[in-house]
């Protein structure tokens, strides 16, 4: 089955990590997948999007006009990205930053996090993008959990090792949430 | 090395270069390809590479005519407005039979543009955007592990044919990651060597590597020696990938990242029980056009796909049999607006006929 | 009535004004803006301390400072 | 006798009240206030014609509210002597990254000073390649690590850092050049002065101006602002003297 | 001005554009075309023009950029290398959309190459040899009497579009002789105002000339604007010179010096009472696909005859009814071998069918 | 005791026995024969690699006896760069003229001296563009008529000529940098001292030698070569002094 | 009727010249014309060549393989261009430099002139030029030798317009040697 | 024997050896040689006069002139 999920935020909120991040769980999982970032004008701060894509087969386009998953991380994200996932799909949204606005989609499954609350519970505020991703890999099982908590290793840089047991926990957190919401919703 | 490992496309070229042995790079920064510099600046002092960053393209291209012309391996790599600046190096390296290796991870034009995704290079890299009427190898990946391994080849080929050679990618094959199964460089047994190259003449005649040619019919016989290389490429190095040709009643033609986005909608396409092929070039000069004459006498209509306004749909119709129809889809690049596989699947059901 | 006027959106919290103040009146929020920074505020207490040197305001790269004196009206 | 609150410091005229793209505590968003100034105490915004290079700059023409041309990378003295020669009563400036100047378009500025092109340039030294991504320019000072440079720059393979004001004041079109900082409140001080020398060097058809800035780039040389800040005063003036090489008027 | 002059071809192009208000030459030497500068630096005192020897071909292409967009008709010209090195301004031009002339009195190449006329730069100048798909108006002058009237026309062309306009010669036709009749230009009376010029925003809203689109879809909108512009160019700007189609059975096609080769070779051929017709394409983009279309619907056998080893001859070939042939000469340029009508009469014979 | 004839001045090795395509009384030739007696002299004609330019002296392979790699007009610092990093142990050098390395070339020679490459450049000044037909040369004296320049170089317009070896000894890449001329028997003595000197600088491998000569184009001029000869003293060498302006090895 | 006439020497015997003198001629006569002159290495003294077409209808290729005619002043242009006088066509060589050599023509109308003795006659050794295409038009009838004289005027820089009496006295002199030869071999 | 030779094949007529021998041992021939210039000559008697100080042909641009001194033999 084919996952593909956008991921857009402001910089400093982790999106490439959680993408990258992604990308190495399924690798782990001997899946194909194909990662791709774009930033805005050339390289800087601002916004940050990433694409990926999880797939038994071939991956064929590494970008997506319509993804079946988004996570949305900040209220400029929201409005541009918001419209585009794919009906029938998932969009989980940090509310936390973003206000519940009149726009509004029957169509999706939207799953709306208080991430910087979240975050700062486990006791870092950076680590609101692997609640995040804990939430989507259980919410779609596009990998699964320990796939995600193994390629930690891959993502991070050596010297951030000693933090993978925080991420962890954040990303444990997240699929507990998600699947809170999953029973509510269900 | 059979591990897979997650790679971008830009540092799979760097990784690509340095295991087939090269170890001259001269660039100057551009996105989206800095990172290949930048990958090739970690790396190089490891394994004694020389790593420049000119203070130009036009220097960039002239220090690798330069290294080339003392039989080293090296390489330049750019984005459009770059490569534009290299053409009149890069005709000089054509004229002057040097191999090299030129990469263009092309962005969105004219002018500044933008720096998403393109395929408005096309006839720049094919045609020659330089003076002259030569021509260059050029290859077109379409995956993170083609960087790597068209890499590779292009070298091969550059060197064999004492021809510069194009690795042309784009923002999107540049800055994706996939999986990449790094594999060891292995010479061609039969590489011809490299005995034109300068060195000092201790030993021998006088070595002279040049583009001039002023006497009496000379710059003709040298312009007929390189047409005859090139139609020695054109016969023996045409690369394409195919797929679904047996029962294809359209055939479907893309290269680089949109073949990425055609081989989604081919999906799509026949799990709605359309006989939809799929033939992607992976040389855009030679260009494949045996094979799309052998295809186009059984499929007799063509969609060609390209993110531009129509380039290498020219040689597609320049290639099919004559009773064939080609289709064209494309769309200029923009920020933001690559097209999608369900876009390009309404085309393929548009121009299907059974 | 401030004497310096911080606009807060166009503030990115990049503190240089802080290090200019001869009299160190600037300070950083803790409440990050609209756009994600920590704005640079000046309390109104200081407000009244501040002799209007705009030194805050020269060095100011988002002209995010404007900067009022007071003057005697006859 | 009471009292009442003049403005002593507001945003110039002839700089758009806008959010600038640029990162926090680049010192870009200051030199654009200052040249704009400038503009506003000469009274040339109407008949200013700018010329924006491709760097960090290269959105001049969202900041600046004036007639701007783009130019392709480092040809932005070449694009102003076009301008200036078709239009030789406005005011015409370029606008250029250390980069864009001092590499790719090393023959463009030489040889327009050279001319002694009525035109100001702008020179924007912040020892990298800012836009890109943060890769090695000619103004990289020895030791300095960026992305292409990840071990610092050797100077015995990559050259030793140019210092254009002074390598420009030798030509004789020169009519004007100097080297300022924007680090401190007394330099900018001095910054806004040394900008309107140059544009009163235009302004009088003394020749060409030139004004080089050293500015922090904080993302790039992976720094807090005030950091980065420091810097300036730490390693960039030491190496990138500020004083006033050449200026006719003077003479 | 009915007198009849001896003038040298490259001297009629800036007399040409000197008579259409052209008042701005930037340019840089180089044979064969060094006459054009030469010519203005002499000319231009006496009417009050800006002459400047830039000190690159790419400061010239740039200061062009600059004069242009302050509304004034400016040129820059040069020679195959150089026009390499100036492709990266002219697409900033064609991505400002700035008219401007740009001439290539096209010499051999590649590289270095020689000083002979050549045709091998009509891909670099027809398909863009710089990058992004952008296309300039190529007009292809086969006498000195057209290297003026072509110049002014040039220039309308160039304003009325917004199209950056290319005047490709070569050799021959700069360095030749024939007799001129100048005559004054007239404006059309419908050129659009530059009402997008720079000038200093004194009484206006500000103007900006730029190629950088990066707002969400901007730059697609940009660039499918200039395929309109293009399209356009296409329906209504076509030119070609055609001879002896009522009968013909053979058509021969060849632009520029070759085309006069191929007049003396067609008159020998009508000698021998073969029926032998010319289309002779003046303006090479837009190409006039239509007229050959026409033609080949009655001649079904087409010669293209050009001094490289095939390029135009692909554009005819995409022009050409399906079931025309189309056969092609040619032969790349070299010291002392310009092909002669003996030649191409045998060529004619060759292919020839009543 | 008898007497016997003993050659005391005879034709370089490393020079190709022919007849060159120099025009009478172009001094191309007497600086070809210098660097050729020099490379005699240091034994370096098999190690050595010379990199043509494209201007008068594009022919240097059919002269000189030595492996020999053309580059791009201008582009010769930047090809030598390619050259010399590929293959550090041999003795590289460039020979350009003026239009060559200080107009279209300014970038790649600023560039490749400011970067220390270990190469030897000579740089023929005849004031023109000879190849091409005497066009205006960055060194174009004031007031100099040439072909583009019909009613004398206009300083106002064209800007000022260009003193090359003076504006390269100010970058710290520089190991040498000397004007010479020669157009006196003395002059010439002086030159070939220099010219070795410049081989002794990157043999050393003490970084980047250049030597400018001032010579005379008598067909580009216009003048019989007496006359051209002696425009050499009357108006270049005043303007262009002749003087060692950097030497390291001095220092 | 059609002349081409193809003319080949050394820089300084004036080639170029009488190249353009013909062309001029030729368009006083109200003919078409071309004239193509052709340099060695770029711009520089060495060997000069030009053609010149003169035509009553369209010029077409301005540039000739085997021309009617050849003026040929120096053994260099001899060696080289000699075998290329289309066959039944006319050669004028200038016997002063180019000796005898064992290849003739049977083929062609061979006009051997001592055109460097002859000039000195008239006084001024630069002459060689006008008394070669004297001789030429003459011969040809290309253009009229009043047609010839006439376009001095045009051909010649203003400074030098006070030789023309002298140049006239060549022109007419090569015509009178082509005459006298033409009546030796009619 | 000549001290002086003058290789009168390379030689392009240029004059600058005339002016360069300062004892003027060297002139111009009326005889146009196979390029067609005027060569330098020097007369025999010349030759004896000659220093074989070597400046004509250190000035000469075509290296047609070779030098030989002569030296006493033990
Ligand atoms: C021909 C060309 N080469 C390279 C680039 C990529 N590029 C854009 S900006 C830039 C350099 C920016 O550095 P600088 O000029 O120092 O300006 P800054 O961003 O630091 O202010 C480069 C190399 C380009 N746009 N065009
Ligand atoms: C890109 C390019 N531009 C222009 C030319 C034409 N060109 C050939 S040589 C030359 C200049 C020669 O002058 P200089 O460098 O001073 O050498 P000189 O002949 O005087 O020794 C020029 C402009 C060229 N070959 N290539
Ligand atoms: S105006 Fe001066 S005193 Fe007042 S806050 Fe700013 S820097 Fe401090
Ligand atoms: S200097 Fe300006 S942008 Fe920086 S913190 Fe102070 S007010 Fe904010
Ligand atoms: S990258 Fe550097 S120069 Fe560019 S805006 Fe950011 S801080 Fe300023
Ligand atoms: S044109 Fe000038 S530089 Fe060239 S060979 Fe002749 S005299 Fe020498
Ligand atoms: S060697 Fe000296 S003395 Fe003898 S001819 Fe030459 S210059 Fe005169
Ligand atoms: S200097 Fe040389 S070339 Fe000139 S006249 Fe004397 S011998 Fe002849
Ligand atoms: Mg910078
Ligand atoms: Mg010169």
């Amino acid at each position: 089955m084919n996952h593909e999920v956008f991921m857009a935020g402001f910089g400093g909120q982790g999106i490439l990590l959680i993408g990258n991040l992604l990308a190495y769980a399924a690798i782990r999982e001997g899946r194909n997948t194909s990662y791709f970032p774009a930033y805005g004008v050339e390289k800087r701060g601002g916004a940050a999007t990433c694409t990926v894509v999880v797939a038994d087969g071939e991956v064929g386009s590494p970008v997506i006009g319509n993804p079946g998953a988004a996570i949305l991380l900040n209220p400029l994200s929201m409005e541009k990205y918001f419209g585009r996932v794919r009906s029938g799909g998932l969009c989980i949204v940090n509310s936390s930053l973003i206000e519940e606005s009149g726009e509004s989609r029957s169509d999706l499954r939207v799953l709306r996090l208080p991430l910087n609350e979240l975050a700062l519970e486990i006791g870092d505020a950076r680590l609101l993008n692997m609640i995040a991703i804990g939430a989507y890999a259980e919410l779609t099982g596009a990998v699964s959990l320990d796939a995600l908590k193994a390629a930690l290793a891959d993502a991070l840089p050596e010297r951030n090792h000693r933090f993978i047991p925080l991420n962890v926990q954040a990303i444990d957190l997240g699929a507990a949430h998600a699947r809170a919401a999953l029973g509510a919703a269900a | 090395m059979q591990k897979r490992l997650l790679v971008k496309g830009n540092e799979a070229v760097a990784m690509g270069a340095i295991e087939a042995g090269c170890r001259f790079y001269f660039g100057y920064p551009i996105t989206p390809q800095s990172d290949i510099p930048e990958y090739i600046s970690r790396e190089f002092p490891k394994v004694g590479g020389t790593f420049i960053q000119a203070e130009s393209e036009i220097a960039s291209i002239n220090m690798l005519l330069g290294a080339s012309a003392c039989g080293k391996r090296a390489m330049t790599s750019s984005s459009s407005p770059g490569i534009s600046l290299k053409q009149e190096g890069i005709s000089y390296m054509a004229g002057s039979e040097l191999p090299g290796l030129i990469v263009n991870i092309a962005r969105s034009g004219p002018g500044l543009g933008g720096i998403d995704a393109s395929q408005s290079d096309y006839f720049q890299a094919v045609k020659g955007g330089g003076h002259g009427g030569y021509h260059t190898i050029v290859l077109a990946p379409h995956s993170v592990q083609e960087m790597y391994d068209l890499t590779m080849l292009a070298f091969d080929l550059s060197d064999r044919y004492r021809v510069p050679a194009m690795l042309l990618g784009d923002s999107v094959l540049g800055q994706m990651k996939e999986a990449l199964i790094p594999h060891p460089y292995v010479a061609p047994a039969d590489l011809p060597a490299k005995d034109w190259a300068v060195s000092g003449k201790a030993g021998r005649a006088q070595r002279v590597v040049k583009s001039l040619y002023l006497g009496d019919g000379e710059l003709e016989a040298h312009n007929w020696k390189l047409h005859r290389k090139y139609q020695e490429m054109r016969e023996r190095e045409t690369r394409c990938e195919t797929a679904g040709l047996d029962d294809a009643r359209l055939l479907v033609t893309a290269f680089g990242v949109t073949a990425r986005i055609a081989k989604t909608a081919i999906r799509m396409a026949r799990e709605e029980g359309l006989k939809v092929g799929l033939l992607r070039p992976i040389t855009l000069f030679p260009f494949p056009d045996k094979a799309f004459a052998d295809a186009t006498a059984r499929a007799k209509r063509v969609l060609c796909f390209e993110l531009n306004t129509g380039q290498m749909v020219e040689d597609v119709r320049l290639s099919v049999s004559r009773d064939a129809d080609v289709f064209f889809y494309g769309r200029p690049p923009g920020a933001g607006s690559l097209p999608t596989p369900e876009e390009l699947l309404a085309q393929i059901r548009k121009h299907y006929k059974d | 009535m401030p004497k310096v006027v911080i606009d807060e959106l166009r503030c990115k919290g990049c503190g240089l004004c802080t290090t200019a103040c001869p009299h160190g009146l600037i300070r950083m929020s803790d409440k990050l803006n609209r756009q994600g920074f920590l704005p640079a505020v000046i309390s109104d207490e200081d407000q009244e301390k501040c002799v209007s040197c705009a030194m805050c305001a020269r060095i100011c790269p988002d002209v995010a400072i404007t900067i009022f004196k007071k003057v005697n009206i006859a | 006798m009471s009292s009442a609150l003049q403005q002593v410091f507001a945003h110039p005229v002839s700089l758009k009240d806008v959010q600038t793209h640029f990162c926090p505590g680049c010192q870009h968003g200051t030199i654009h206030r200052l040249v704009a100034e400038a503009m506003d105490q000469f009274g040339v915004q109407d008949r200013t014609i700018g010329v924006a290079s491709v760097g960090c700059s290269v959105f001049l023409y969202g900041y600046f509210d004036i007639d701007v041309v783009e130019a392709p990378h480092g040809r932005a003295p070449a694009v102003a002597t076009g301008v200036k020669r078709a239009c030789p009563d406005k005011f015409v400036f370029t606008y250029q990254g250390d980069g864009d100047l001092a590499a790719i378009g090393t023959s463009e500025i030489i040889h327009a000073a050279n001319r002694g092109e009525g035109m100001t340039v702008f020179f924007v030294n912040n020892t990298t390649y800012g836009m890109t991504g943060g890769q090695m320019a000619p103004t990289t000072l020895p030791s300095q690590k960026t992305s292409t440079s990840p071990y610092g720059r050797n100077v015995a393979n990559d050259g030793y850092p140019i210092r254009m004001a002074e390598l420009l004041a030798q030509l004789e079109g020169v009519a004007y050049s100097a080297r300022v900082a924007v680090n401190t409140p007394k330099n900018v001080v001095q910054a806004g002065r040394v900008v309107k020398q140059a544009f009163e060097t235009q302004i009088q058809g003394r020749g060409f101006s030139f004004v080089e800035v050293l500015s922090a780039c904080p993302t790039n040389w992976g720094m807090d602002p005030l950091t980065a800040n420091a810097r300036v005063a730490e390693e960039m003036i030491p190496y990138f003297p500020l004083a006033t090489f050449k200026d006719t008027s003077a003479a």
